[in-house]
């Protein structure tokens, strides 16, 4: 299709391209440096030395790397680990030449196959882009084009280097499809990207990179968008087709988990430096620096602990079949699509107890907690606050209500009008409710002071904030109106685990203190185990099993539970941290 | 110089003739282009004297009660039937239906006989001294009775592919684009007509109508199909010819209806004061480029028994302020209506409403397109309004109408709207119409004349005039008193 | 697919409808009597002679008998009949239909072709001469009214220099057949589709410069780069297609735009469509040819919001053919 | 808001819009005070070319009214209608917006196929029919425009909510038992007013351009002098006299630039991931 398309290229390289991308050929050329791989301990893929990347003027830091140096060899993985913003992607986008126009290397050397990555023009960097230097990225469902069918999209990385026919381009796709695995390849190569799931699509990114069979491989958080069951399968195929084609690996993740999964090395980042690096095993029993023993102290671990039983019966929430069923018009000629998100759900929660619900992605988690919440309708069922059927109120009766369960959201960034001031949104509930506004927001003050902010904080917009900090002013909203009972959807899901362990201290203490009842829901195992005395593992808008938490982890029934916990990465910890 | 036979002509049409069956619609472009597919029996000069047309010739009984007409032989309409007697009889009736002017003229008709094929007597019911001017193409054209005879006439086909004896033919109608006509090989008149086709171009805006002629796609643009401001413009233009000959008949003549039943209006006072206030040279000269005159009453200078020796009314501020102050005005809104007509008109209203203003009175421009303002006329709800009527050669036809009580009626837009009533005119003018001899109409309508203006019940503004524009190489375009109304039949292109 | 466009059309009928009884009583609400107009023009009228008019044309029932008889026929298909110009009122728009549709289709495409065309450049070379250039004309070109357009088009193409005609769609008299004529057709119909168009045109280029560089931001543009697709490839199969769902959005909603602004042009370039006869039907109380034409035009714009959204549908999987 | 202006102001057109916009209205507001002369007035020989007279500086027009004043009390209607009409619209389209998004299902279909409704009828056909209809007059005129330009706030507003409807701070108002009028009024609008204020200042300039239009075609108010009234009126004399149409056409086109600009400029500001794209 492109023929017209200039590909420049010296002759050294044009040599490597022209023949055929098929392996026997290459493997003829990189004889020589494997030769040499033999006698000194391998020597890097890709080097990066002293790398030092510029942000734009008012950016949170000057340099979004900051002389950052690490190797890549050939057969291994390097993890690449460290908190939100500390310059992964940077290093990994450095490395594809694929960095915004508005940051720059201002310093540094990125030694690949004898030369220097930094100091090529577009049409060399076009040339190595997918043919040598490979990427998966984090989002599957973004970064596939839309509108162009998958078995096109994989096709094109052959077009892009004037390889094949288009038919042995298609033959070409369908194989790879069946490679990583996709079920039904004949069908798969010719859907649209929305029309796969999530794990689906991360396959066909990873065809797509595998397919001219790169030296380097660049992985930025590929599994963080999936579920864990998903996560699993993907971390071994990538591990499965990294050993087969004996490529360097360079994985980015901030769970440490995957990482004691499919490290061969690890690279700890922060604020753009390289704080730690070494083998994995090393890094994780002998952390040397402090930042890397706080990080790798902050996950949670897989053994519930004691808890104390709870001899108090009352129930704080009483949920009686419950069903919901949304319904997506087709239209007055078509049929409807119908989706069960709960099916005769039933549970209870103590005065004082936290009920984790689990489940992967879609099985109906956040519609059971909406539906406690009230904030959808059920079609069928009760939701009962001590004596009171929610399900049977409505309007001002309902809003003179609600102050009794409150909800803390999942997004720090998105559960906060950024255009209202924070002492706005702790006192808005109270005010509503009939409170007197001075009152509210001495409270407001009060209650941020209890979650750790400021008094200052009042005065502040969202944007001021952290993450964390962020997540605590939800906390201080939900608090404001004196609630029996807390719906957490994934409260602390979107933060790195330093904060997430700080969160989850905090609800587990404020809890206690004020003798709430919480509906906890996570899809992390982990962080169930720490906090919930009972958990309830969903499975297609059906709770499967519902146990208290020890007893749920020592002895799984359901086969879903088992796939579940089975799935949970860094489960054969090197380090079995606390 | 000896006429040349053959040849094109492209002229301008505005707006789109909603028909071209003359005896069911009479807007002025329907008249401009059917006038050459039908006929009248009489024409007029341009000193409105009766030219023969389909008559030959006529006589008027002692008793001015009776008016018979000879028809011309051997005439045929455009689908080989012979024009007859009959055809004049079926013509009076129908056009009693569908034609509110011929209705008004037919009136004082007793009975309409044919003795022969070739005879039409009409008998009045008293003598009625414009009779004789009723007969013109566009006030009675001739309809051929065997085609609507015991139709539908609504709708008939022929209303579409009109049907006449004229010298020229219809051929098709683009909608919207053009009208084209071609020539009458069997017109009675030998060697006539000399064009080959006719071309009427449909465009409605009046900027691009001017280019049109510009760029040499159009000949003739008749009166008032391009801006007054644009005609010195055009007229300048290399091998262009403009005349104003051709709207004698019509005479069009120009004022403002004054509503003299309600409010300051209704003081003569406050009316004469208008009369001064307004500069009509400057519109005269300004607006209308000098063309035509300023209006000294409700006779046309072009109509029998003119007469100039009226009070007259000059551009006077002084005056037109004493005046108001004297009749105890205060500031009291008044509404003016401008004519929407285009550019020129609305222009005229602005300059109007500014002369009123200079002189203190409050004024407010109330606009409207043609029909929503017709309403507010016919409903009386105006104080100030713009018009032009024609005066069809006496005043019995068309200035009567506008004075006299009986005429007064509410939903309609011509006749006395301004509510104008004095026992003595509606006298004058009743005696006027059926009085002998002409010696005797003209004292009877000089008189009228001078009460009139004396009580400015409309204030008269100018006598209009449209200048048709064409090249110099179309001769004899206008030749009568009706000038392109009737037809193109003596025109021809010197090549 | 197809039950999409049933479905469509089902309530494509009822928003005609409601268009039809709004109309019918908006329109009579506008002061001024056609019977008055009619015999107006004959340079005289009286009472009766009104009256007669009336009921001839079926004015002095009470108008929901009116708008009974009228919706009755529009059921039929019949759009009643033109009284002014004693005509059918579906003849009088057949007879205008074709011109309109040739204007506006021209000026659509047109205005879609090049501002696609100069969106992409100016994105392309965003922040360049070039793109400063485009942006620049677009924005002229946005805010100039249409008239004006029209007759400095006019000044300049017909006057100035004449290479094309000022009025008509085609030379009347010249009887041009086969490839002649469709010429000089074309001759006439390029300054009134350009003006009708230029607005638009610049419309879509600023849409299609914003959308590109939007879309080039998004995450797929980055695997494209890093397949090492060439960079043109990329704008055109990856950046383009997904930029160019907007302005398809969006030209579908502009269709009664540019119907409605065919009135302006029509007039001013003689352009024998319904734009005109819509104003002149307006001018003259023409009630059914009014609503007539507020029908036919109603129903273009339907059509063209369908094609758009089949359009919209082909290019993007992801809308099923659901409402 | 002090982010906002500082963005505004760093993105060139927004500046070069806001000059724009700020001249007009100031020739608007003041210029009347400063030369109460009439444009109606006949003081010169009417064609009088400009720069010859300096009580006249832009000549005169057909009847010897002096296109300067004509200019400055234009600018008065112009921007008036474009803002006025403007704001009509707004408060027509965005509560029928908000609550078609906010409330969903019935309200939301039944609001839109209203919206539709309006959007099937050619608007510029739609607006001269009103205008007739209601004869023309200021009030008409800004009525018209207004009722034609309303749905296309509507869909965009009920768009924004249909979004932010399901945004995580918004449950967390409903679920503190805020009421629906607060939330809608505190919670949402706020949030999806800044695509709003770049369509309206995209919609003043269509409605001055909208007004000049049913000028030209003889709807305007016939006792307020507008740039669209001068344009349509000097038109049909433009041959002999470019400058009656020529000026008032400039002012149309420089305004609706601006306005456009600052539509940019706001797009940029409001909308701060593109900003830091810079261009
Ligand atoms: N386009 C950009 N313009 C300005 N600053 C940026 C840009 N992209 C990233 N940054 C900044 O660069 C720093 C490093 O960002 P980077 O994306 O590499 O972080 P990360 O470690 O990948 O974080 P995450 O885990 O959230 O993906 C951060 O401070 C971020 O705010
Ligand atoms: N408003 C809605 N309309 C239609 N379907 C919906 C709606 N909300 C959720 N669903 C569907 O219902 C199912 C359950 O969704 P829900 O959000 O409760 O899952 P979840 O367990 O919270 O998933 P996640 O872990 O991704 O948040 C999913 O298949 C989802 O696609
Ligand atoms: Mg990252
Ligand atoms: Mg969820």
């Amino acid at each position: 299709m492109d023929h017209g398309v200039s590909r420049r290229r010296d002759p050294d390289l044009g040599a490597r391209a022209q023949p055929d991308w098929r392996r026997p050929q290459r493997r003829a050329q990189s004889a020589p440096v494997a030769g040499r791989t033999l006698m000194m301990t391998a020597p890097p893929a890709v080097s990066i030395k002293n790398l030092r990347i510029a942000l734009p003027k008012g950016a949170e830091r000057p340099f979004a790397v900051d002389g950052v140096s690490l190797d890549l060899r050939p057969g291994k993985i390097v993890c690449v680990v460290g908190e939100s913003g500390s310059g992964k992607s940077m290093c990994a986008h450095a490395l594809m030449g694929l960095l915004p126009d508005t940051v720059n290397v201002t310093s540094g050397e990125i030694q690949f196959e004898g030369r220097d990555l930094l100091k090529l023009d577009d049409d060399r960097w076009r040339d190595l882009r997918g043919r040598r230097l490979a990427m998966i990225f984090q989002e599957p469902m973004t970064a596939l084009n839309p509108l162009m069918r998958i078995g096109d999209q994989m096709a094109e990385m052959f077009e892009a280097h004037g390889l094949l026919t288009p038919r042995e381009r298609r033959a070409k796709a369908l194989s790879l499809a069946r490679e990583v695995g996709l079920p039904d390849p004949e069908r798969i190569v010719r859907a649209y990207p929305h029309q796969l799931s999530g794990g689906q699509r991360q396959r066909a990114m990873i065809a797509m990179a595998l397919a001219l069979e790169p030296a380097v491989l660049v992985a930025d958080e590929p599994t963080t968008a999936l579920d864990v069951t998903t996560q699993a399968q993907i971390l071994k195929l990538i591990r499965n087709l990294q050993r087969s084609r004996n490529m360097a690996v360079m994985f980015i993740t901030h769970d440490f988990g995957v990482v004691a999964d499919i490290a061969d090395q690890v690279v700890v980042l922060r604020h753009g430096k390289v704080v730690e690096e070494g083998p994995a095993a090393t890094v994780f029993n002998e952390p040397k620096h402090d930042y890397t023993k706080a990080l790798l102290a902050a996950v949670p671990s897989m053994h519930p602990p004691a808890r104390a039983p709870l001899d108090d019966l009352a129930r704080a929430v009483e949920v009686i079949g419950l069903d919901k069923t949304y319904v997506t018009s087709g239209g007055w000629f078509r049929e409807d699509r119908r989706v069960d998100a709960a099916r005769a759900v039933n549970f209870n929660i103590l005065k004082g107890e936290t009920l984790g619900l689990v489940g992967e992605s879609g099985s109906g988690k956040s519609s059971v907690a909406r539906l406690v919440m009230r904030l959808i309708e059920a079609d069928r069922g009760t939701v009962r606050i001590g004596d009171t059927d929610l399900t049977q109120l409505s309007g001002k009766a309902l809003r003179a209500e609600r102050h009794r369960i409150q909800m803390i959201f999942q997004d720090p960034f998105a559960s906060l009008n950024p255009r209202r001031k924070i002492g706005h949104i702790v006192a808005d509930g109270p005010i509503a409710a009939g409170a007197d506004s001075k009152a509210a927001f001495d409270r407001a003050r009060d209650l941020l002071k209890m979650v750790g902010l400021d008094a200052g904080a009042l005065e502040r917009y969202p944007h001021e904030f952290s993450g964390g900090q962020r997540q605590r002013i939800g906390i201080a909203r939900a608090l404001a109106l004196e609630p029996e009972i807390i719906v957490a959807d994934e409260a602390v899901s979107a933060l790195d685990v330093s904060v997430q362990a700080q969160v989850l201290r905090l609800l587990e203490d404020l809890k206690a203190r004020l003798g709430l009842s919480m509906l906890f829901i996570t899809h992390d195992l982990r962080v169930a185990a720490q906090i919930c005395d009972r958990i309830a593992v969903m499975q297609r808008g059906v709770i499967v099993e519902l146990k208290p938490t020890a007893q749920l982890f020592a002895a799984p029934e359901h086969p879903y539970t088992r796939e579940l916990l089975a799935a949970v990465p860094g489960q054969k910890e090197r380090a079995p941290a606390a | 110089q000896e006429p040349k036979m053959g040849g094109t002509i492209n002229a301008v049409i505005q707006p789109e003739p909603p028909g071209l069956m003359l005896a069911m619609v009479q807007n002025g472009p329907v008249q401009m282009v059917s006038g050459n597919i039908f006929e009248g029996l009489l024409r007029y000069s341009p000193k409105l004297e009766p030219v023969p047309e389909l008559a030959e010739s006529w006589s008027v009984s002692e008793d001015a009660k009776t008016y018979t007409f000879k028809l011309r032989k051997g005439v045929t309409w455009h689908d080989g039937k012979p024009f007859t007697a009959a055809d004049v009889l079926f013509s009076v009736e129908m056009l009693k239906q569908t034609h509110a002017r011929a209705r008004n003229n037919l009136a004082q008709v007793d009975k309409v006989e044919a003795p022969d094929d070739y005879t039409v007597v009409f008998t009045l019911k008293q003598p009625f001294g414009p009779f004789l001017g009723i007969f013109e193409v566009g006030s009675m054209p001739m309809v051929p009775k065997h085609l609507y005879d015991g139709t539908d006439w609504k709708t008939n086909p022929y209303n579409n592919a009109p049907v006449g004896t004229g010298p020229f033919m219809f051929k098709e109608w683009q909608k919207g684009s053009f009208i084209r006509l071609v020539k009458n090989p069997n017109y009675y008149e030998k060697g006539k007509p000399y064009l080959d086709e006719i071309y009427w171009q449909i465009i409605p805006d009046a900027a691009a109508r001017s280019v049109a002629y510009e760029t040499g796609k159009v000949d003739v643009l008749p009166g008032g199909s391009v801006e007054n401001f644009d005609v010195p413009r055009l007229s300048k233009l290399k091998d262009t010819c403009v005349t104003g000959a051709g709207w004698e008949f019509f005479s069009p003549l120009a004022w403002l209806w004054l509503n003299n039943r309600q409010g300051p209006l209704a003081d003569k006072r406050v009316r004469q004061a208008i009369m001064y206030a307004i500069d009509r040279d400057f519109a005269k000269d300004v607006i209308w480029n000098g063309l035509g005159k300023v209006a000294t009453g409700p006779s046309a200078s072009t109509i029998k028994y003119y007469t100039d020796d009226v009070p007259k009314y000059p551009y006077d501020p002084a005056k037109a302020k004493a005046l108001l102050k004297e009749a105890g005005y205060k500031g009291e809104k008044i509404r003016i209506l401008p004519l929407a007509y285009g550019e020129t008109w609305q222009r005229w209203g602005e300059a109007v409403k500014q002369n009123l203003m200079d002189v203190g009175m409050n004024i407010e421009t109330i606009a409207t397109d043609v029909a929503g303002g017709n309403q507010k006329i016919g409903d009386w709800d105006y104080d100030i309004a713009f018009t032009y009527l024609y005066q069809y050669g006496d005043p019995a036809l068309g200035v009567g109408r506008n004075y006299v009580s009986s005429a007064i009626a509410k939903g309609q837009v011509f006749n006395n709207v301004e509510g104008y009533s004095n026992p003595e005119i509606d006298k004058l003018f009743a005696d006027g119409a059926v009085a002998t001899p002409d010696s005797k109409r003209k004292e009877i309508y000089e008189k009228a004349q001078k009460i009139l203006v004396e009580d400015v019940p409309v204030a008269w503004m100018l006598e209009l005039q449209f200048p048709t524009i064409m090249r110099c190489k179309v001769k004899n375009l206008i030749t009568t008193g009706i000038g392109v109304n009737d037809g193109f039949k003596d025109a021809w292109l010197d090549k | 697919m197809l039950s999409f466009v049933a479905q469509r059309v089902v309530k494509g009928v009822i928003v005609l409808l409601a268009i039809v009884v709004l109309n019918f009583f908006l329109i009579r609400l506008a002061p001024g009597d056609p019977a008055v107009v009619m015999a107006g023009e004959a340079g005289a009228s009286d009472q009766v002679f009104v009256q007669q008019l009336r009921e001839k044309f079926g004015l002095d029932k009470p108008l929901p008998e009116q708008l009974f008889i009228y919706v009755k026929g529009i059921a039929t298909l019949d759009l009643g009949f033109s009284f002014r110009q004693q005509a059918p009122v579906s003849k009088l728009i057949l007879e205008r239909l074709p011109a309109t549709l040739l204007l506006t289709l021209t000026a659509f495409a047109i205005s879609l072709a090049l501002g696609v065309l100069f969106g992409t450049f100016a994105a392309r070379f965003a922040g360049t001469f070039l793109d400063t250039a485009i942006t620049i004309f677009a924005l002229i070109f946005y805010a100039m009214p249409i008239f004006w357009v029209a007759l400095m088009g006019i000044l300049l193409f017909s006057v100035a220099v004449d290479w094309l005609p000022s009025f008509g769609y085609e030379t009347v008299g010249a009887n041009l057949t086969g490839l002649a004529h469709l010429i000089d057709v074309a001759k006439h119909l390029i300054m009134p589709a350009m003006t009708l168009g230029l607005f638009f045109m610049a419309t879509y280029t600023r849409m299609t410069r914003a959308s590109m560089l939007e879309v080039k931001r998004l995450d797929f543009v980055k695997t494209a780069r890093a397949k090492g697709l060439p960079d043109a490839v990329i704008q055109r199969r990856h950046v383009l297609r997904n930029a160019l769902l907007p302005v398809v959005t969006l030209a579908g909603v502009h269709a009664g735009t540019l119907i409605g602004g065919a009135v302006i042009t029509e007039t001013v370039f003689a352009w024998p469509g319904i734009g005109r006869l819509m104003y002149d039907a307006l001018l003259q109380r023409d009630y059914n040819l009014l609503l007539g034409v507020f029908v036919t035009c109603s129903v273009m714009v339907l059509i063209f919001n369908l094609i758009t959204d089949l359009v919209y549908r082909l290019v993007d999987p992801r809308i099923e053919f659901a409402a | 808001m002090k982010q906002f202006w500082k963005s505004m102001l760093k993105s060139p057109s927004g500046v070069i819009g806001l000059v724009i916009l700020l001249l007009a209205i100031s020739v608007a507001v003041f210029g009347p005070l400063l030369f109460p002369n009439s444009p109606w007035r006949m003081v010169q020989r009417p064609f009088l070319p400009p720069f010859m007279l300096s009580t006249v500086p832009l000549g005169t027009d057909a009847l010897g009214r002096d296109v300067f004043a004509g200019m400055i009390f234009g600018a008065r209607v112009s921007l008036l209608v474009g803002l006025v009409s403007t704001l009509v619209a707004l408060v027509v389209g965005v509560p029928i917006g908000a609550m078609a998004g906010y409330f969903g299902g019935k309200v939301d279909d039944a609001l839109m196929r209203f919206t539709e409704f309006f959007q099937t009828i050619p608007s510029f056909a739609l607006a001269i029919v009103l205008v007739a209809i209601l004869q023309p007059s200021i009030y008409s005129i800004v009525a018209s425009i207004a009722v034609v330009s309303w749905p296309p706030v509507a869909r965009l507003v009920r768009g924004e909510v249909l979004s932010l409807r399901t945004r995580e701070y918004v449950q967390a108002a409903v679920v503190t038992g805020q009421s629906n009028t607060w939330i809608i009024l505190r919670e949402i609008l706020p949030n999806a007013l800044s695509p709003v204020i770049v369509l309206a200042s995209l919609m003043v300039a269509t409605a001055i351009l909208l007004e000049s239009s049913l000028s030209f075609l003889g709807l305007g108010d016939p006792n307020l002098i507008s740039w669209g009234y001068m344009v349509g009126a000097g038109r049909t004399v433009i041959r002999q006299a470019w400058w009656i149409t020529v000026f008032p056409g400039v002012a149309i086109l420089i305004s609706v630039l601006g306005l456009n600009l600052i539509g940019e400029g706001l797009n940029d500001a409001l909308n701060p991931r593109l900003s830091r794209e810079g261009r």
